[in-house]
């Protein structure tokens, strides 16, 4: 018997352990008490992540420059975390003499809170959500979108011309970024017929044989899988999309004029919603916690969850690693001119896929539609100026 | 136009990330406190004063000529001559210096010092490791701490020292012949005028570290009295 | 062999016309001198119409070391050290321009196996210089210091080289008036001969990283463009000036040292932007590896100091000389009156980066902020230099 | 009438009247931006999801942000005004009370037509869909055609605006 259901009862602990603690409170109180439960294991597990996101980020990066990276505290640099966050913590927290004091202080609390709402939804394992609502692919975008204003707040309550330039370069950005991303989303909504995630997932959860039926493995999927990505990586100001921080530019962007703890708090925010949204593309394209072969599925869903976010940060920190920076006209071309025409296009792919219905040609129909379209937008738009690689003469 | 050029950097760097796992020789960073390269030959960092022999003071080939604090470019060495002379390791009575600091916190490390020492008095150390929290004192080097045996020398610059040493081997025999024979010379006319009174065979002892002087490797000519 | 220099033409310095929207206010930004990517202490005053530029002064002079003044107080010998810290990236060209320039003074003939190795030394100068500075500029770019790293460690064994020869890793001071300080040894040789065979698979490497790299090319291609007229009379010279499609390296036009016995070609920018100077100090790299090989396997034998040169008491006798090279970032020359003391009587140096600098505004006008940064890593400075 | 609902309505109309009264414009625009969010927690308070994050989406996510951006754009953002009230508070007083008039109005004739007994309404996303393609999709269209003729419009003047001033 526990050889069958082992697989089940490990998938499910944290849902057993919740009703567990749950249940030696009065009935009245039980579902605020798991509430409560599943909070701290978000506020817990993701700002732990973190820590562990920065280490690997910076072991990586250094590996990929040949470097050995943090190595100095514990065994391995595996301490680096808590030495940062110890060093943050005892900073000095200096606000600038002419800073608008209150919106100065605000606007960190509130990135933060807007960023940490995002995980409410995310369904982190079978039944592991903390709220299943109808409409929570739009309740977390509302969420990223409230995160749009404490970026303004902390730019111009600082009173630094580098911060207002950066806070004014992200919020453009994550303005013009957020149309796609919203679109590309719609893409999987229409696919599912539902904007709830742990539907969404479910939608994704069968198999063919040994292999699963997640959204990538559509070409619509796929195409927006890309733009998504894209978007993705524009929203959390990630390289190459990094330049409300630029530091060679603008030194840290918004947050220039911050310190000590705040500073801290918005370097976690920038993390968390890296989590956020590589957990809300796994769910929306990878299936989220299911398992990518069949007859893995004995391994708890958490775990795949877990594993394909970390998935995503590494790609993250892999063009980190790779990529210069674009410049802020270029961002602009490139979301207006090039991602959202593409999401578009895609967008009607989707519902010629759904009305050619079952067969080897919707598949043919819809690869090849997308195929001249990247190749044509590639190919023209975008850019005012065109750019290739050049040659060169030598004097002699 | 279409990302090929971004995929193949991408590569490259995936290339880089697995490749500082599996070759040791991507990894150049040597982890200092632990990890120690041996420094070349040539390697050069502040200035030490060389004596010979076991004692330091009695055995420093510095003469305080004073050329070095001269030409010093940032004028990082201070010396005092001494107003009396006293024997060398040679035997010969000398001129030392009575103060010779250097203060490392402005030495550039330029080896200029070295170059222009007639008297193979002062060499570049490989001794790097100086950081101390008096900013001052502890990096103003006096003498003592300055003084290096010779075979200390050979140990940091071995092929440098055994040159430095056959010239000042063959520079010391050269002075010893040639006062030799200036003794001699001095002796056989000290023969010469054996019918002179006595008061000429009492200078000859004198004469002889007169006709010394000569054989010194160029004595300096402005050097000491400009400075 | 030399592009003739233009007639300074009517206007050629007029600044084009940049009219801000008239909306909004002109934000004034100090750019510097605390700023990540200065390269050093530089101050930029940008008046910006939104992210464009409409006027930038650059203001330098923090690093100001008296260097000219202090060289007429002492030796000619005692100059040569802080010749290093001129540009301290390739302290061997500073070593290399003073020495010309003195030994000019003096007539001092440099033996054979000096040349050489004078040569050699320049040319990893040169690539080390060039590797970095291209780093250095993707770095500006937002690349996370990925290319500077590689760069830094082809530049590592170089600089293994250097010390291992003279000692010091940057701060060389090897070459003296007449020749060298002191002799290679076969094994030093043999060392340089592999790590100069390792550079092409570097650049190979570099080239897969960066050069067909669509961001970059967006970023740099028509950015900072610098026309060739206005290069010419603005005196702009290395690089800088090579990327603008003038033919002017003084290596082939003074052919000083003994660089005629090289086959080398210059290799020559069309559009005199960003990504011309980056793409030319690639292929600049690659042609130093051919005069390299060259030089490494052509090597005399012999002595490495002219015996009539003297090293305590230096004293030429009067008159003037202008030493130059053709240093990583440009022509480097120095200028020495003698009036038969043991110091000069007036020494001045002319440096690469600071005349190249004073280009940046018209190169940056109408561009957008982040250009300026991007632009400033293409003319490669050295804060050192300029400000001396 | 839960508490919830008591707190909300102050945090909104605190953030409304904030918006008024504060004298640095940013700040005002920040405190609208306060009230937009009450206002959504209002609507999700009566289940309403869908309009609820929508609000927060639209109003917090874009609006604020545009009315920021026109702040910055047009004039400082921080010149506080003179005097605390302008010089035309007569009328703005006239305007205010006629639009909350015309409100009261429509809401007072609309709660008649309303069923009383109703009870809790059941808003799902999924009927919000099909009451927008289905029933009223004709309004939806004309207004995706307006907003479309907007843009294009915005677009044609910004494009004049760029030819004249080069």
């Amino acid at each position: 018997m526990s050889g069958t259901n082992l697989p089940a009862t490990v998938d499910q602990i944290f849902i057993t352990f919740t009703h567990w603690v749950a249940h030696f409170f009065p009935s009245a109180f039980q579902p605020i008490v798991a509430d409560v439960l599943g909070v701290i294991g978000i506020i817990s597990v993701f700002p732990g992540l973190f820590a562990i996101t920065v280490l690997l980020e910076r072991k990586g990066l250094g590996r990929m420059q040949n470097r050995y990276g943090p190595n100095r505290v514990g065994p391995w640099g595996l301490f680096q975390p808590v030495a940062d966050g110890i060093k943050a913590l005892t900073k000095e927290d200096v606000v600038p003499f002419h800073a608008d004091n209150v919106v100065h202080f605000l606007a960190p609390l509130i990135l933060l809170t807007a960023v940490f709402m995002g995980f409410a939804v995310l369904p982190v394992g079978h039944h592991m959500e903390l709220m299943n609502m109808d409409a929570g692919l739009l309740f977390f975008f509302a969420m990223g979108a409230s995160s749009e204003l404490s970026v303004f707040m902390a730019g111009w309550s600082s009173r630094n011309k580098y911060s207002l330039l950066g806070a004014m370069r992200a919020v453009a950005q994550m303005i013009s970024y957020e149309v796609p991303l919203l679109l590309t989303s719609v893409i999987v909504v229409m696919l599912t017929g539902s904007l709830s995630l742990p539907r969404i997932v479910e939608a994704q959860a069968g198999y063919s044989g040994i292999l699963p039926h997640w959204y990538v493995f559509t070409p619509m999927g796929f195409a927006a899988f890309i733009m998504f990505g894209i978007a993705a990586t524009a929203e959390t100001n990630r390289s190459p999309f990094d330049l409300p921080e630029g530091e060679s530019e603008i030194i840290a962007g918004y947050f220039t004029e911050y310190s000590g703890f705040k500073f801290a708090m918005f370097f976690i925010a920038e993390y968390l919603a890296m989590f956020s949204i590589s957990g809300i593309a796994t769910t929306l394209f990878l299936g989220g916690w299911a398992a990518p072969f069949s007859f893995l599925t004995v391994v708890p869903s958490w775990f795949w969850f877990f594993a394909k976010v970390m998935c995503f940060i590494f790609v993250f920190i892999w063009m980190r690693g790779t990529l210069p920076r674009l410049r802020q006209d270029q961002l602009m071309n490139f979301a207006w001119k090039f991602v959202l025409p593409f999401t578009l296009v895609d967008l009607v792919v989707t519902g010629i896929w759904r009305f050619m219905g079952e067969g080897i040609l919707r598949w043919i129909v819809c690869s090849l539609i997308l195929i001249a379209t990247y190749l044509i937008m590639g190919r023209t738009g975008m850019v005012r100026k065109p750019f290739a690689p050049r040659s060169y003469r030598y004097a002699e | 136009m279409l990302g090929e050029g971004i995929i193949k950097g991408m590569l490259e760097t995936a290339r880089n990330f697995a490749g500082s796992y599996v070759s040791k020789e991507r990894l150049i960073t040597v982890q200092y406190p632990e990890e120690r390269e041996a420094l070349p030959e040539n390697a050069r960092v502040f200035p030490f004063l060389v004596y010979d022999g076991p004692e330091w003071l009695p055995g420093l080939r510095c003469v305080a000529c004073q050329i070095c604090e001269k030409e010093c470019p940032p004028k990082c060495i201070y010396i005092d001559k001494s107003a009396d002379k006293k024997p060398d390791a040679a035997g010969k009575p000398q001129n030392y210096p009575t103060r010779f600091d250097i203060d490392v916190s402005v030495c550039m490390s330029c080896q200029i010092c070295v170059e222009v020492c007639p008297f193979d008095a002062i060499k570049m150390d490989k001794q790097f490791e100086y950081s101390t929290d008096d900013r001052f004192g502890g990096l103003l080097l006096d003498r003592e701490k300055l003084a290096k045996s010779n075979e200390y020398y050979h140990q940091i610059h071995p092929v440098e020292a055994n040159e430095v040493d056959t010239r000042l081997a063959e520079e010391r025999a050269a002075a010893a012949a040639k006062a030799k024979a200036a003794a001699e010379a001095a002796a056989a006319k000290a023969a010469a005028a054996k019918a002179a009174a006595e008061k000429a065979a009492a200078e000859t002892p004198a004469a002889a570290p007169a006709a010394e002087k000569p054989a010194a490797p160029k004595p300096p000519t402005s050097g000491g009295g400009g400075a | 062999m030399i592009t003739p220099i233009l007639a300074r033409q009517e206007g050629w310095n007029r600044q084009p016309e940049i009219v801000p929207d008239g909306e909004g206010e002109l934000l004034e930004v100090a750019m510097g001198p605390h700023h990540p990517s200065t390269h050093g202490v530089f101050r930029m005053d940008v008046t910006l119409d939104g992210e464009r530029i409409i006027k930038l002064k650059p203001v330098f002079g923090y690093l100001h070391r008296n260097h000219e003044q202090l060289g007429e107080t002492m030796s000619y010998l005692a100059i040569m050290p802080y010749t290093d810290r001129l540009d301290y990236f390739s302290s061997l060209s500073n070593n290399w321009g003073y020495a010309l320039a003195v030994e000019k003074l003096a007539g001092i003939q440099v033996p054979e196996r000096a040349e050489y190795l004078r040569v050699i030394l320049a040319e990893l100068t040169r690539i080390q210089n060039h590797a970095s500075s291209v780093g250095f500029l993707i770095q500006d770019m937002g690349a996370s210091g990925t290319p500077l790293m590689y760069a830094f460690k082809e530049r590592e064994k170089i600089l293994d080289l250097f010390e291992s020869l003279t000692g010091s890793r940057m701060m060389c001071n090897y070459m003296r008036f007449g020749g060298c300080r002191v002799d290679t040894t076969a094994e030093w040789l043999n060392q340089a001969r592999k790590v100069v065979a390792g550079i092409p698979a570097f650049a190979d490497e570099f080239e897969a990283l960066l050069t067909t790299n669509e961001i970059l090319m967006a970023r740099t291609q028509g950015t900072g463009i610098l026309r060739p007229d206005l290069a010419v009379n603005a005196g702009i010279t290395g690089p800088l000036l090579r990327a603008s499609g003038v033919n002017y390296d003084i290596r082939k036009v003074d052919r000083y040292g003994i660089y005629d016995r090289f086959d080398f070609k210059v290799p020559l920018g069309e559009h005199g932007d960003v990504y011309d100077r980056f793409m030319l100090r690639l292929l600049e790299l690659r042609q130093s590896v051919r005069i390299l090989e060259q030089a490494l396997k052509d090597i005399p034998e012999g002595p490495i100091m002219d015996p009539k040169s003297k090293i305590r008491g230096f004293r030429p006798k009067p008159g003037e000389a202008y030493g130059r090279i053709e240093a990583p970032k440009g022509e480097l020359g120095f200028y020495v009156i003698s009036d038969g003391t043991g110091n000069p009587y007036r020494y001045r140096v002319r440096p690469p980066s600071f005349v190249n600098l004073t280009i940046l505004e018209d190169m940056c006008l109408g561009q957008n902020v982040a250009d300026v940064v991007l632009i400033l890593g293409s003319i490669d400075i050295v804060l050192g230099e300029v400000d001396r | 009438m839960s508490p919830v609902f008591y707190i909300l309505s102050i945090v909104t109309i605190a953030g409304g009247l904030a918006a008024v009264l504060l004298k640095n414009l940013v700040h005002c625009a920040l405190a609208v931006s306060v009230a937009f969010a009450g206002l959504a927690l209002l609507f999700l308070s009566l289940d309403a999801q869908f309009v609820g994050f929508a609000q927060i989406l639209v109003y917090v996510g874009a609006v604020a942000i545009l009315v920021v951006f026109a702040i910055l754009l047009t004039r400082g953002s921080d010149q506080p005004r003179e005097s605390f009230f302008s010089r035309t508070w007569g009328i703005g007083l006239v305007v205010a009370a006629a639009v909350f008039a015309v409100l009261g109005w429509a809401v007072l004739q609309s709660s008649s037509a309303l069923p009383r007994e109703s009870a809790v309404p059941v808003a799902s996303v999924h009927d919000i869909g099909v009451a927008l393609v289905g029933r009223y999709v004709l309004p939806l269209e004309i207004v995706a055609l307006l907003l479309t003729a907007a843009t294009v419009g915005a677009v044609i003047v910004a494009m004049h605006e760029k030819d004249g001033t080069r």
